[in-house]
């Protein structure tokens, strides 16, 4: 009666396309060169995206922006894995993502430029609204996974949250619940190394975010977060379980925040340079275009199009941003309830008053 | 002892009623939705197999099976954090939280997503949910089995509170919440779940959110309660009125939306206003009712308005329980107060 | 602006004083008592190398290092918590909640233990902590980053609840709930922490806990208020004092316990009152205060005591920020209201 | 670049003392006869205080009350292998233990009962008080466990908890700062496979409790929770690595809550008779007294001898619990803070003028 194995599981990582551009064809997912194209123009879309709404933001056109830059070939390709039915659940840097999955872009800035109707998106958009409180957005996502199970909807939950989340114990049980009912779940952990100013051995003594997996029996897997095949072979594989009654999986996704942590954020505080050049060495956006360049599906003049065609999308969605009509003063009190109990009638009242409606 | 003035129900024709307790009528308002709206389904620790450490959900597991009243793991920012999710995407969860002491970790997701979804998606997603607990002390449990939070739920907007002091008010005002398109906080005062039966309509039926009921009308004071308070200031009222004193029990039964009109009438009527509570006195809902007849009646009060509440202390362990709670008596030397000012 | 009739110094020379920020002022309190106990650790996110997202913390991890100033996982559950096991042994431990938005998940450890501990034990343990936070409007954040949960924390009781308005407060306030043997939940008010300069002391003094300022002496009304609302109530006293009322503008400083003598005194002058507070109106501390001044001064008052506070509304994103927070205009009109009642 | 193992998660599992008494000599600990018999001892008191306590209960005598039965092991385990300067911090299903840690029987007895004087310890007992939300314990030994670190006490935070405690978010946190700042920490879980009505498996999809240890990079391990040599074993060896700055550990102790939930509940609603009869052909006091027998270092004269002290020794409690003098109605107010604030003091002016001092 010696000690025992009672419990003997493995932790693994995928990588499929490397810094240079060079696949293991092997493990190559079954995408065609129309279809990589299009990743490849929704991530270059993604950074315009990011990088338009920072110079809004230095000309007090645009709140406080968490930026993306670094994280896009998660949330491509993630996207990409996605079937139509599928829920998106965000956490707060998932413009990308958000994007892809039907949010208008005017509308992704209306939210970050501090108008809630930005979180207004239009019907049929299974998209969940930005989620400010870190890690509350894990137990909605079991949540809707467990309600497409039961309802017997053939479709899947997909949430993502940052490293630091995972700290919150709402993570912990959003995970564990997902477990005990099997929800038709798929967990998305965009490891970017930070969370503010604390690196990830600040955050957990766990070696991968993966193998927290381990705690919930639910099978776990880590990718390069960078490699935008990678990510949608291993979410591909997840949703394809999900879907079939196969239960929730925890996906740790390496990548890092090039960015500061928000526009508010001075990231060389806490830092070094180096870190950051080392990283965007890595750029994942580079990386896809190296390799459909190698592949003589992208030559300069695409590139040049496509950067274009980018900066007019970009141009568009602040043009409708600017667009929209101020908000009436009621709309603070008007979606409260379904409806408007005296009290509030009353205080929309003295509003109006004072302000005009 | 109340009159049904303030109830109404679904059909016109008079419905065959039976005798229930408070955690009978709940337990059939649940059944009731079930067997309606198949979106709706029940969930929280020992709902199932056990059927709720109060019986609150006995039998129900039986009917609906596992999928539809589900016990969940031990975590209450689970239990709600779920809710919203499958609330939001078509489902009807009515949750349970073991008791209201227990609810400081689900708060999070109570005033942080679940009061908020709606607002925060200009009524793109809306959850139709209900949370239910038992609150209140008289058991003589262990120590956070007795608390009373309605509090901390009323200044932060977005969540209806409802209490219900009768097993009638039980069933139609639960089967209102779970019918409503918003979250509702629906408070069971533990200590009368099973004090007394009262003759309750066999099908559905909804007591209206949002409505106080007269309990008992009266000229001299009006005691303004909730919960298993309301029987307490029937029992004081009763004192008094064999020293003349001719006394208004109002039972607020909704606590958000609070239906000032009933109260403040009620009030601008007698001119003398008592509240009971369970919750430690200060900042307790007392203040929040205090605060607004004084704003709106002013002229009209003959004596300040009193609280009879909890003190601010701890919720005493069980030896300790009588010291605490408000009592007739408590009740019943306020209003002498208020009548002597 | 203040007068310094209600600061009380360590010493009794008078210190040399600098201009500083309340957020100078803060970190300042941290760095002196640090340096005096060496049981005073400080810990939260980003308190460490990054200084604090509001540069509260600034400094002290190269001060004091590491095992001092303990950056923490993301985990508000756990900050409290931990500072509860600690307080119990022997250290003092100053946690930081990022912003009051963020405090729902400690809501368990600090209700249910931080402020029940002393009294469950009978006072065997008691826990020396304080918990700062952030709070408030008026600086254009995303949601979750404006609120004001004071009223949660003050039905509630066991924990106490200071306020600072101004870096003399800050500080002086601050080390006294560092050197507090109870837990004190120490609430900054985010909008005003670099909006000004005052004099203040360089050495450690504190200013106690538990009474209010009069801040400026009036005849014809009491305004009642804490946080950054009492800058917003100095200057609708200003600009009432051009139509020649006379206002008194008080600065709580603690609501828990609350100087209600301080607060009546000035009521029972004055005969009219305006309570200002940016947390949603209902069930706000200022039904509270509201209740008290009618329970206690029913016929002293001239008129109604009125509320300005926020609408029982979701704290609006930034573009509608201004459509809820109270303003000059709106404490004065309340003014106006009560006189001409 | 294949699929690549980044982790390996084994977990082990410990017993020395078999059903029938028999143990593995290889793994004994070193105790010598005369501490064996001291913990049997101790063990027989635990159920003798248990036993009292439900006939107190139904005679209206105590209040709601969670029985130990069965989980005598775990607790004495524990304890025998704590230090002088360790501090315990007990759910509430840990009387056993916390007797053994100082805690006298009639404080117990007085806490169940209703009266807050029951957790008013003596001076220099390291207990925490009965921690009645489930979960937020772990907490706090992760706390106490910093702060002995930091103070340099060659002490340890020892943290008991129920499987069902194990879901809470509170959990979770815990362990993963105690990861993070390597504290003086050992967190047991009494495993006795039920929460209330919720039994493991629904409770979490883990095949294990102590797997859980890998989702924060710190030492798990299972022990046989009514093998009391194997508790004593694990937790020693912890509490050594804890004490000498070698961090935290998880152990799983698997055991049975032969009783029911606590007085208040009946059992035979949610679990069949058969299961628990089982558990009862593996009771860890018998299993030691079968050890002790074959070993020749007990018999039935020394049995009865020892359940007679064991009786005596609960009737005093009974008697000083009986003798307590009644709480003062000021009471209620004194403990709140250090000194009484005004309106305190004006309230208890109210209860006294009411009741009497
Ligand atoms: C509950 C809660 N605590 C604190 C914050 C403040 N905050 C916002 S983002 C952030 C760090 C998040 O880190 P991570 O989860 O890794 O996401 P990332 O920012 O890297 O995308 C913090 C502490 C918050 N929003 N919510
Ligand atoms: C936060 C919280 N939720 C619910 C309860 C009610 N409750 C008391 S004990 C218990 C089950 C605990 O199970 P476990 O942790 O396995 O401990 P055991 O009872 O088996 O010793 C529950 C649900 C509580 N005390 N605290
Ligand atoms: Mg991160
Ligand atoms: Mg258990």
């Amino acid at each position: 009666m010696p000690r025992t194995q009672i419990y003997n599981a493995v932790t693994e990582r995928l990588e499929i396309l490397d810094p240079a551009g060079i696949v293991d064809e092997e493990l190559m997912p079954d995408l065609d060169g129309d279809r990589i194209r299009g990743i490849y123009s929704d991530m270059v879309r993604m950074r315009a995206m990011d990088e338009k709404a920072l110079k809004l933001q230095r000309q007090g056109r645009m709140g406080t922006w968490p930026p993306i830059k670094g994280q896009e070939a998660i949330q491509a390709g993630v996207a990409h894995a996605m079937e139509d039915g599928d829920w998106l659940l965000p956490a707060f840097r998932e413009h990308g993502i958000m994007l892809l999955r039907g949010v208008p872009g005017h509308l992704i800035y209306a939210y970050w430029a501090g108008d809630e109707r930005g979180s207004s998106f239009p019907e049929g958009v299974r998209v969940f609204p930005v989620a400010v409180p870190v890690g509350s957005q894990w137990q909605h996502g079991t949540g809707v996974g467990l309600s497409l199970k039961l309802r017997g909807e053939k479709a899947v939950a997909v949430t993502l949250g940052g490293d630091g989340s995972t700290s919150e114990g709402d993570f912990h049980e959003a995970m564990n619940c997902a477990g005990v009912f099997q929800s038709n779940s798929v967990f998305v952990i965009q490891n970017n190394q930070w969370a503010i100013s604390i690196p990830l051995h600040q955050q957990t003594a766990a070696k991968t975010l993966a193998q927290k997996a381990h705690a919930y029996g639910i099978p776990g897997i880590q990718v390069d977060g960078n490699d935008i095949f990678a990510v949608y072979s291993v979410t591909r594989e997840a949703l394809d379980r999900a879907r079939n009654g196969g239960g929730p999986t925890l996906i740790e996704a390496v990548t890092y925040r090039l960015g500061d942590h928000t526009t508010a954020d001075d990231a060389s505080r806490y830092r070094e340079d180096k870190e950051v050049t080392e990283w965007e060495g890595r750029d994942p956006i580079l990386r896809l275009r190296r390799f459909l360049e190698a592949r003589g599906l992208w030559d300069e003049e695409q590139e040049q199009e496509q950067q274009a065609a980018a900066q007019a999308w970009v141009d568009e969605q602040v043009a409708a941003l600017e667009a929209m009509p101020p908000q009436d003063p009621s709309d603070i009190f008007s979606h409260m309830y379904a409806d408007l109990p005296p009290h509030l009638a009353e205080q929309m009242a003295e509003v109006i008053e004072e302000v005009g409606s | 002892m109340s009159t049904a003035r303030n109830r109404v129900a679904d059909a016109d024709d008079p419905q065959p009623t039976e005798k229930l307790t408070i955690a009978q009528a709940v337990r059939d308002a649940m059944a009731d939705e079930m067997d309606r709206d198949p979106s709706v389904v029940v969930l929280g620790e020992d709902v199932g197999v056990d059927g709720g450490v109060f019986r609150a959900t006995d039998g129900l597991i039986e009917r609906f099976g596992s999928e539809r009243v589900i016990d969940t793991p031990l975590a209450e920012s689970a239990i709600i954090g779920m809710s919203v999710g499958m609330a939001a995407t078509g489902m009807r969860p009515v949750a349970e939280i073991q008791f209201m002491g227990f609810v400081y970790p689900a708060v999070n997701q109570l005033l942080g997503h679940a009061s908020r979804m709606r607002n925060r998606t200009r009524g793109r997603m809306t959850l139709p949910m209900v949370i239910r607990m038992p609150f209140g002390g008289g058991i003589h449990p262990p120590e956070h089995h007795s608390e009373s939070y309605e509090s901390m739920f009323l200044n932060s907007p977005g969540i209806k509170v409802v209490v219900p002091s009768n097993p009638y008010d039980a069933k139609g005002l639960l089967t209102a919440a779970i019918r409503d398109e918003d979250p509702v906080l629906f408070m069971e005062p533990k200590r009368i779940y099973r004090a007394f039966r009262a003759e309750v309509p066999t099908g559905p039926y909804t007591v209206p959110i949002g409505k106080a009921s007269v309990d008992h009308e009266g000229d001299d004071v009006t005691l303004i309660s909730w919960g298993a308070m309301v029987r307490v200031c029937h029992d004081a009222a009763e004192l008094m009125a064999r020293e003349d004193v001719s006394v208004e029990v109002l039972d607020l039964r909704t606590l958000n939306p609070l239906d000032r009109e009933t109260m403040l009438a009620s009030v601008e009527k007698t001119g003398r206003a008592v509240v009971v509570h369970e919750a430690p006195r200060s900042n307790g809902f007392g203040g929040e009712i205090a605060a607004l007849i004084g704003e709106h009646l002013l002229l009209q009060l003959e004596a300040p308005v009193l609280r009879v509440a909890g003190f601010d202390v701890i919720f005493p362990a069980a030896k300790n329980e009588h010291l605490y709670l408000p009592n007739r008596d408590r009740i019943a030397a306020a209003i002498r107060k208020t009548l002597n000012f």
